[in-house]
């Protein structure tokens, strides 16, 4: 009798993490669907904002009644995602807010901390090695990495700790090897790679690898991939550590906003996640072998 | 060479109530055809009389609607697409069928190239070319690219194409169209030779003296329909050209109207120079029919290119009606009253997957807008009026203009051009693949326009065009004006004279 | 001649009209076929208001490859479309945050002038680029392409620009939301546009130019066709086309960054050559272009609909869709 | 006629020759000026190491880029190669991973000749879709486009498909990061590869024949070539190149994902532009693309050394900086 439509919004599948937001998406899409009986969870995906508004208006044909939304690119769906809550909808956003991130754009927030995810890799820097002199590799021009760079300066304002330089590698192995290589040539001594991203890692490794250099002291990622966590895990000293931003949050999120419109909880507000910092010790709670990332 | 004992021989290759139609649009009627082993056979007609579409058949690259074709006394179904080339029956297109950026050797040799344990043998092929140009007296280098070709050029390459194939049919569609007297010599020279050993050839041509000259049979296309075939000895030009048009011709040429010698000066050319042609000076008067003869490749076309602005000069002034006209102002020189016809009507003159009216029209559009739009109306209007005044026949007026016979394509770009209301016209080849009914009709529309107070230059490498129809004619050699003659003046042999270098007068 | 020429000119009239008919109706047909897939697929997807949705997305891609018609038939190729719209919408925003008019309306006017003007400035630094520079238009545009976005990231420094003042967003709010008689404004827009081409591309000079020059430059040329003008004017156009776009983009999501119109120029080339429009050049067909873009806007619209495909796979079924929409167009063509 | 033609005959021949060696080497031209440019921005650029590096990352799209210029010669186009990398990648991979062979140099063997094989399928694919199903190679190629990157996305689950076993990584990595007497192998491969493309495009007659039906089908198909099959088969040499880049592509970092070859078609299909081989076919330059590929790779590789740009404008330099190549390049070939 109790018939609801959930309908989820999430960037495709374009890089690992992403990939496994769209992992655990599903993951947890069977699982309330299997909890509540009358209950149809519709997972979409989407290259980027302008299909993803269309997503939207898609999801809203189907009649749905709660939507949980991990923007593309926040700022860009603001008035499609606000067209879904005039219409009475439950909205939930996931990791990436728009910049007026208010009760009427949303009911629920489940904030990935962007910012955080820079901060605490800079925070370790600054504990570790004082006097590193980074190089650091972005994402794509988007705000959320923006975000990521600011959390990260901040955290290395006033101490000796210094960035060389900072390109985009677009969250691309491919690109990350090439923007390493270069690094390389450019800077003879460096210290540490901060690259936010345990995929581009993979391709800054290898640069490093094939240059025989011995100079960097380690590699931060960020996210938590099942690869980079074994490396934690079993100790590499290219990988000492890793900054979680876990792509289940979406899965959260899901959980809750069922909650919501089942169980007449009041959920609403802001769930923050941490930026946890993966050690050797800590490593093996966040390893999930079955997880595409 | 007489080899023309009909009923003795089976023939080698013929067609029998062959009928061919495109779409709903019947172009042949039962034509009947045959080919003797060692005979010249001029296949003649009126533009648009089907002989392209004949011979297309007859070489496999058409199949007949109905009838059948017989291949020495066999019925055969000819393999598409040029491949009876293996049987020995080999087409030269009436348009150019060579790809731009391959050279001149490579073209040669397309689709047959030679080869050496799997390697191309480039140097074997381009010796072989060498030889086949020499033995026509070609002078094209066979490591030039067809893209940077005079059409003259590459109508000898499509010669020495065919002609370098083990041969046993070939077919010419029109070759001599574009071609000078010696060229035209050279081949039927090569043509008799091939003809002593065996090989068969069947001849397009709108040129009756050469059909006189080289063949030893005639057939006569008529509307689509087979008129007569007959000894060649049995007939003469003016028969023929009878038995084509179906009436009888009055004089080609129509009588010269010399304007006086106080008439306006509308056009002059001072000391133009460009890439190739040096230092020509000469001046048009009102009313005036000017020719420009020469050999091929003399520069006639790049001095009449250089004057309407579509080529750069690099020295010179051209002055049209007392005003200077700037260099590379083709639009201007056309607003001032000038039109321009080029010789390539394929590469520079129609769209050929447009239909007809756009093409007229794409010149003059502006006379067609109403309120700010285009007026089909007045387009179709137009449309009509060309047809009538040049004597456009298509049996279906939707055509894609690449399908027209050749002779229309060019009864089509002289009308475009002549859409424009010129006052000074220059014609490069007017007559290129013109039938002679229509040329008559062509020859009389120039003299008319003359008459109307028009400047007319005629470039043409038909010499008795030339002379039937000027009243002064220029002589080009090798990029410079050598003579300037008139009167008494224009005669075949003294325009030779001047054109081989023989004879020169000083600057004019 | 004039024997025949009764009957048979009657026959070959009607023939003729069929098959002209059948070219452009092609595309049509391949439509009306996702629709009825689509129909079959979820019975939401016939609904009005689907369609009105689908349609009204179109409104980017379809009034950008409107223009793209218009370089593509006169033999060129724009690769910056997609970043040009990142890069105008940029700059309108940026313009309009700027606050150097105070009156919302007056601001909002004075934007939308801008926006046009830069576009068409776009469209003509494309069009110079290629024509005098002489560069094959593929890599000439790829270059602007590249500067196009790389401007915008700069602008935006890696992040959004939004539109700040909400009074002028909800003044511009409804060119993209609102409706007209029931029609949503870009829907209306697409017609509009898109009648206008389609009379500058018949019934014009310049568009019979336009499939000269595309359908060989030697004979535009010799026909005293000024070539260069035309295909600069073309490239303007496009600009311009790009603008409008920009026009219907900004209101709907009041923000870009460096992403914004991410591959729209692929798809602005699939909805012209969709439509049936040949990427050598020469003639080309608005109205299909528009039929063009729905079909690829409805092929996303049917995949997010049905729920029975992966959704890793709808790449996938999305470019095996076009294939077969192609196939079926052809048979449509070959028979006539 | 024979009266003059000693001296003309001799003129046009040397004209011609000067023509053809100064297009050709244009290209070059435009390298040696990148590289003297990157000199001085930064002296490491001139380092044996960086110039190794570069030539060896612009492996990939170079290889991809020998294929393109068969398809672009022979008058098509294949916008498929960037997500045919990803899925032949993934497949090769994933072939690995099921160990089906124990013995790894027979594995990693095994799997070279599956790569190859299903490279050269998925080449035919596309060709039996343009030249069969008569579609536009643009609209055929972006169709399998989607489709190649579409079953890798399902392949991987979205996420990444990685080579498990460390033994066959080692066994495997040399292919990428070796190098035979100081010559790293991609740019071994490199040479070797483009060495053959040229002598098949140069000296054998399926070369002749990719040259012709490009520069006219029709005239190709009136001189018995099988037009089909001649382009056919130059989409089956742009899938064995992709493959041949995949065989390179997997040691490197051994492992693929969805993003893999993202966008690499464009990269492709500029290096044989900028290379010097005209989009409309008909001639092209084998020697040239593999320039195009080097500038390409070099323009990023400047870029990131150089200190004074902003990461944000490196985008828009690069597409000035292609356009200025151009631009050099063909003010170059116009004095001659
Ligand atoms: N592929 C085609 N489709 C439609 N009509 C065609 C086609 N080919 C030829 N025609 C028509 O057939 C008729 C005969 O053309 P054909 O080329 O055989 O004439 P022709 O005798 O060679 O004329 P010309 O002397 O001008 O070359 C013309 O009306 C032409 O328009
Ligand atoms: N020695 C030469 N050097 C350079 N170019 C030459 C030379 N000889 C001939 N040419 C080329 O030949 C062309 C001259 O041919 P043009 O078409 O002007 O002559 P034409 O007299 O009109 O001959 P046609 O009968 O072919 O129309 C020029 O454009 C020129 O480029
Ligand atoms: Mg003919
Ligand atoms: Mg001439």
């Amino acid at each position: 009798a109790d018939t609801k439509t959930i309908g989820v919004s999430i960037p495709a599948a374009d890089h690992g993490w992403t990939a496994g937001v769209v992992y655990h998406a599903n993951r947890v899409a069977q699982l309330l669907m299997k909890e509540h009986p009358g209950l149809k969870v519709i997972v979409k995906t989407s290259p980027d904002p302008a299909t993803q508004a269309n997503a939207l208006q898609d999801l809203e044909i189907q009649g749905i009644d709660a939507l949980v939304i991990l923007p593309t690119d926040p700022d860009p769906l603001v008035n499609a995602i606000k067209e879904v809550k005039g219409k009475g909808k439950f909205v939930s956003i996931v990791d990436r807010a728009p910049s007026s991130n208010d009760t009427s754009v949303r009911d629920l927030y489940v904030a990935g901390n962007n910012p955080a995810l820079g901060q605490v890799a800079g925070e370790y820097i600054r504990k570790n090695s004082p006097e590193a002199q980074v190089v650091v590799i972005r994402g794509l021009p988007i705000p959320i990495d923006q975000q990521r760079q600011d959390g990260f300066d901040k955290a290395i304002a006033g101490s000796k700790v210094k960035v060389l330089d900072r390109q985009f590698g677009n969250w691309n192995r491919d690109d990350a090897f090439k923007v390493m290589q270069d690094f390389l040539t450019k800077y003879p001594k460096i210290d540490v790679v901060w690259c936010q991203d345990d995929d581009m890692a993979v391709g800054v490794l290898q640069a490093i690898e094939q240059a025989k250099r011995t100079d960097i002291k380690y590699v931060i990622g960020g996210a938590g991939s099942k690869d980079m966590i074994k490396k934690v895990m079993d100790g590499d000293k290219m990988i000492p550590v890793d900054v979680l931003y876990p792509p289940s949050m979406v899965g959260t999120a899901m959980e809750l906003t069922a909650a919501a419109i089942y169980d007449q909880i009041p959920v609403h507000g802001t769930y923050t996640l941490d930026a946890t910092l993966v050690t050797k010790d800590n490593a093996k709670n966040y390893y999930f072998p079955d997880s595409p990332f | 060479m007489t080899t023309t004992g009909e009923g003795a021989q089976t023939p080698v290759l013929s067609a029998e109530r062959v009928s061919k139609s495109f779409g709903e649009v019947q172009v042949l009627f039962s034509v009947d055809f045959d080919v003797m082993p060692g005979e010249v056979h001029a296949l003649v007609g009126e533009n648009g009389a089907g002989k392209s579409t004949l011979v297309k058949i007859l070489s496999g690259f058409e199949s007949p609607s109905s009838g059948r074709l017989l291949l020495d006394g066999e019925p055969v179904s000819l393999p598409a697409n040029g491949d009876a080339e293996a049987l020995g029956i080999i087409l030269i297109h009436q348009e150019f069928n060579l790809a731009e950026h391959l050279t001149v050797a490579e073209s040669l040799f397309l689709g047959r190239e030679v080869t050496r344990f799997g390697i191309l043998d480039r140097r074997f092929m381009r010796a072989e070319t060498r030889r086949i140009l020499d033995m026509l007296g070609s002078h094209v280098d066979e490591n030039a690219l067809i893209s940077t070709l005079a059409v003259a050029d590459k109508q000898m390459v499509e010669i020495a194409k065919a002609i370098s194939r083990d041969a046993r049919v070939i077919f010419m569609d029109e070759p001599t169209a574009v071609l000078s007297r010696e060229e035209t010599d050279i081949l039927f020279d090569q043509v008799r030779k091939l003809r002593a050993a065996g090989t068969s050839f069947v001849f397009v041509t709108h040129k009756l003296n050469e059909v006189m000259e080289l063949s030893d049979r005639v057939t006569v296309l008529r509307d689509g329909q087979w008129i007569k075939t007959a000894p060649t000895r049995l007939l003469d030009s003016d028969s023929i050209a009878q038995l084509m048009v179906g009436r009888e011709l009055s004089s080609l040429y129509p009588a010269k109207h010399e304007p006086d010698v106080d008439e306006d000066v509308v056009l002059s050319v001072r000391a133009l120079s460009t890439a190739y042609v040096k230092d020509v000076s000469f001046e048009l008067r009102k009313g005036e029919v000017l020719g420009f003869s020469g050999l091929i490749g003399s520069g006639r076309t790049e001095i009449m290119e250089a004057i309407t602005g579509l080529r750069p000069r690099l020295a010179g002034e051209v002055v049209v009606y007392g005003e200077p006209l700037a260099a590379e102002g083709f639009r201007e020189a056309v607003r001032r009253g000038l039109a321009y016809m080029t010789k390539d009507r394929k590469g520079r003159g129609l769209l050929l997957d447009e239909g007809m009216t756009a093409n007229l029209t794409l010149q003059s559009l502006e006379r067609h807008v109403r309120y700010g739009y285009l007026d089909p109306a007045s387009e179709r209007e137009a449309m009509a009026r060309a047809k009538r005044r040049f004597d456009i026949r298509v049996r279906d007026d939707r055509v894609r203009v690449g399908r027209m016979s050749g002779g229309n394509q060019q009864k089509l770009m002289l009308a475009k051009v002549m859409e424009t209301g010129p006052k000074i016209i220059i014609i490069d080849e007017p007559t290129r693949g013109i039938d002679v009914g229509t040329k008559q009709q062509i020859y009389h529309f120039i003299a008319a326009l003359a008459r109307d107070g028009c400047s007319v230059i005629v470039v043409s490498s038909e010499m008795p065009e030339v002379i039937g129809l000027c009243t002064r004619v220029a002589v080009m050699r090798e990029g410079h004006l050598v003579g300037m003659l008139e009167g008494d003046d224009i005669n075949e042999q003294t325009i030779m004279r001047y054109a081989a270098g023989l004879k020169r007068q000083a600057a004019g | 001649m004039s024997i025949n020429s009764g009957s048979e000119g009657a026959t070959i009239r009607r023939r003729s009209w069929r098959d002209v008919d059948l070219r452009a109706v092609a595309p049509f047909a391949a439509l009306a076929l996702l629709i009825v897939i689509g129909a079959l697929v979820n019975p939401n997807f016939i609904s009005i208001t689907n369609l009105a949705n689908v349609a009204t997305r179109s409104a980017f891609i379809a009034i950008i490859a409107v223009g793209a018609t218009f370089v593509i038939s006169s033999g060129d190729l724009d690769l910056s479309v997609g970043s040009m719209v990142a890069f105008v919408a940029s700059l309108m925003i940026l313009f309009m945050n700027s606050g150097v008019i105070a009156d919302p309306g007056l601001m909002l006017a004075a934007a939308m002038v801008l926006t046009v003007v830069i576009g068409s400035l776009c469209g003509l630094a494309n069009g110079l680029i290629t024509t005098v520079g002489r560069i094959e238009p593929f890599i000439a545009t790829l270059g602007t392409m590249g500067i196009y976005r790389g401007l915008t990231t700069w602008l935006s420094q890696g992040g959004a620009i939004t539109l700040r003042s909400s009074e002028l967003q909800g003044l511009y709010r409804p060119a993209y939301f609102g409706s007209v008689f029931g029609l949503p404004v870009p829907i209306l827009v697409i017609l509009i546009v898109t009648a206008i081409a389609a009379f500058i591309l018949y019934r014009t000079r310049y568009g019979r130019h336009v499939t000269a020059v595309g359908s060989s430059r030697d004979v535009a040329r010799y026909s005293g066709i000024a070539v260069n003008r035309v295909r600069t004017i073309a490239f303007i156009i496009q600009g311009l086309c790009v603008a409008i776009a920009v026009l219907l983009y900004v209101p709907r999501l009041g923000s870009t960054s460096a992403t914004t119109g991410i591959l729209w120029e692929l798809q602005a080339i699939t909805a012209v050559v969709v439509g049936g429009t040949a990427l050598k050049g020469g003639a080309g067909r608005v109205w299909g272009t528009i039929c063009g873009a729905f079909i690829l806007e409805l092929v996303g619209n049917i995949m997010l609909l049905s729920n029975f495909i992966s959704e890793y796979l709808i790449g996938a079924i999305q470019g095996s869709i076009i294939i077969i929409a192609m196939l079926v167009q052809r048979s449509l063509t070959r028979k006539a």
